[in-house]
């Protein structure tokens, strides 16, 4: 059965290590913070200029300058930090985040991706998304496999305008777990009860699978 | 030397029609809401602004818009704005988008009398049409040019009366970098105090990019989204 | 997550023989005195060090010097140092001399994933031997490259378990551009707290720059020019 | 007769305006805050780190961590700040010192000016002088007109390594407040009791005199 919202952000907090400094996207990237596997520290980074970003605050503690680059309303850590918006995207830049989580309209098995412009619909912008792709190491996307409408979004091309291109290095959607290298999208998992059948029919670009697939494994 | 004024319509003096204006802030956090009132109520127009975000429809920058003060925006993100995004389409608004990031560089490269530097953020993208692309260690950057602006209009927490700025947890975002590339800066802060009352190991702005400030009133600091436990 | 180690020795691990270090520190003024000390002990060598200075005779830098420990220096202003001056003039030691505020921005850069920017510093000089030169605004400008080191090493005034450092007065210089730019970044702190002792509006090197922390002891905190009214 | 060191640092002086933010080379130049006009308030750059430099400290006052650029102990004054080396030199070539002021070896006729090195005999370094006279606005080199053994410092082009090129815009030396033009060195005072014979003769650039050349007034 395909992931629910909360299982895709839950599969990929096991993707978290200890010390990691994370910047967490905007939808299911979010919701991956309430995942974050016990005995390990992870410290978030929010883009408009905080490390250190804790839980929403109590009911009547919302302070309309302490924010995320949600323009939510969230509270701070023992042993964080303010700055502004350019050291952020220093530090983004520069390498020191050691994972970006973000969302995706499309994704090709090249690790281009779009994922903030639809052309005649939507004129929102990039913010942050551009330089975080760009930046990154390490580039964990977090996305529905096929559109409302059953359309593939793991492409050969993407058709949206791009947000960067050869960059993402893993996917994580409701059907699936996949590593994009030189070879394509490299099938890690199947979400439990779903098929490689059903996987590669929902995949458009390149899938390369290699012997058997195991399930994805929820503690 | 003399840098305070009375309030946000003696520090907007001299902003002309035309002219470029830097508006820090993120989303409605750390806007200067007293200078954007001053701006409604004095009529100037087409002006471009370069701030991160766009306001919302009754607030912030969306006041301006609403009153077709401005001719253009350089921004990273405008959504929450419908009057935005009608104006837009409509062929009314010219806007320019950069990637965040970019962005407040190139607001800091102006201040610091760095006129371009390359980075890797748009490379592929439309954000790199038209602009020089080099390869460093491997990997595509686009050189991008810095910004300055005639004014830059910035909102601080705390503020002396040499210019000197502390801003509040993340109210600082675009505040900073844009302080310093104000042919004039004009900084309106919540509290202001004595030239020698802050440490001058905490300031976040040094007086020397400050030219005129103000103890801002009535502030409303709406919150986008009130989000609790 | 533990970033404080025991002291200087547990915190040099894995300098090796011909790597590159930062130095933070102007003149003698908050340079990581405890790290100097374990480097000399340690006996690595073939160093490249990018430092705004070379210290003096018997400190900071030059105690490494005295022992040849270093190869090359990168660095802005090297006087008050004979035994530099002496290495020098025989080739003992190589030495490029970058004016002081790209050199400043260059570790800025390294550290902020810039790889190249345009100065208009040593345009015309021979600073400018090699180096691509465009005109901004009618003035010529030079492109210069971004510094990285495999260690940075810095010294703070406060610094808590995550590696938030705050620096005491001028002894800021250069520890806070270079923190940014080691692929490993030491800290040696004169006071060291639990995280969340540190205000966090406060900060100037936050945590995520810094890889190992430790209480510094016994700080000589020597004075080039004592000069009183 | 010509000026005393403490005579061109006080002519110096009559160029600063209220509000000015000023940086102080070494030697002569740090002089130039002893003088300062009253009714005017000046703020000090120091480039290793500081804005609004005070005086030396009070006897047993010194403190390792507060020093200028010259490495002598001082103290800050209210309304100061601290910031690191390279906000310090993003404010130097960013335009927002009013008026930097520093020594010369030689300076020609089109504002070069040569500071730093003398070859085979001194290694210094640039420090942050390069920085300075590439980036400053209004710079004012304060220097003797010759060398001890009587040869002019302001020439044709230098015979030292370059510090920057087309820079300089005055020079108070002496003998003599010089502007630097497209014309060359515009004589613009002499000191009192030297006759323009005197600075011409001491002068090998391309010296301009029109008219009447007054004598320096000292208050």
């Amino acid at each position: 059965m395909a992931l629910s919202k909360e299982q895709i952000a839950q599969r990929i907090a096991q993707e978290l290590e200890d010390g990691y400094y994370v910047n967490l996207g905007i939808g299911i990237p979010t919701l991956v913070a309430n995942y974050v596997p016990e005995g390990i520290e992870v410290i978030l980074q929010s883009e408009n200029g905080m490390l250190g970003m804790g839980q929403f605050p109590e009911k009547g503690k919302a302070d309309a300058d302490l924010i995320n680059a949600g323009k939510q309303t969230v509270t701070i850590l023992p042993g964080g930090s303010f700055f502004d918006s350019a050291a952020s995207f220093g530090m983004i830049r520069g390498g020191h985040v050691d994972l970006t989580v973000l969302g995706a309209f499309e994704v090709t098995d090249q690790g281009d991706i779009a994922s903030w412009k639809i052309p005649g619909k939507m004129v929102k912008g990039m913010g942050g998304a551009m330089d975080l792709v760009a930046s990154a190491k390490n580039i964990i996307v977090a996305m529905q496999h096929t559109s409302k409408d059953g359309q593939s979004k793991l492409l050969k091309e993407c058709t949206l305008p791009l947000t960067g291109v050869k960059c993402v290095k893993k996917i994580v959607t409701d059907l699936a777990v996949i590593e994009i290298t030189d070879e394509g999208f490299v099938l890690l998992e199947r979400a439990p009860g779903v098929s490689v059948e059903e996987i590669k029919a929902a995949t458009e670009g390149r899938l390369v699978v290699k012997g058997e697939v195991p399930e994805m494994a929820f503690s | 030397m003399n840098k305070v004024v009375k309030d946000a319509r003696e520090a907007i003096k001299g902003i002309e029609d035309g002219m470029t204006l830097m508006v820090g802030g993120f989303g409605l956090s750390g806007i200067p809401e007293n200078c954007i009132s001053a701006l409604v109520e004095s009529g100037v127009k087409d002006l471009t602004c370069i701030s991160n975000n766009a306001g919302v429809d009754d607030f912030g920058l969306g006041l301006l818009l609403k009153k077709h003060q401005i001719k253009k925006m350089i921004s990273s993100y405008v959504g929450e704005n419908a009057e935005f995004e009608r104006q837009l389409l409509n062929g009314e608004l010219e806007v320019e988008l950069i990637p965040q990031g970019t962005l407040a560089e190139r607001c800091l490269a102006g201040g610091a009398g760095i006129p371009a530097f390359f980075v890797p953020a748009g490379y592929g993208t439309e954000v790199a049409e038209g602009k020089e692309v080099r390869e460093f260690n491997g990997k595509p950057h686009l050189l991008e040019n810095a910004l300055t602006a005639d004014y830059a209009i910035v909102k601080a927490w705390k503020g002396d009366t040499h210019g000197n700025l502390i801003y509040r947890y993340t109210a600082n975002n675009f505040n900073q970098p844009m302080a310093t590339a104000g042919k004039i800066t004009i900084a309106e802060v919540e509290e202001l105090v004595e030239a020698g009352e802050l440490d001058p190991m905490q300031i976040h702005t040094p007086g020397i990019f400050v030219q005129r400030i103000f103890k801002s009133t009535n502030y409303e600091k709406r919150i986008e989204r009130i989000t609790e436990r």
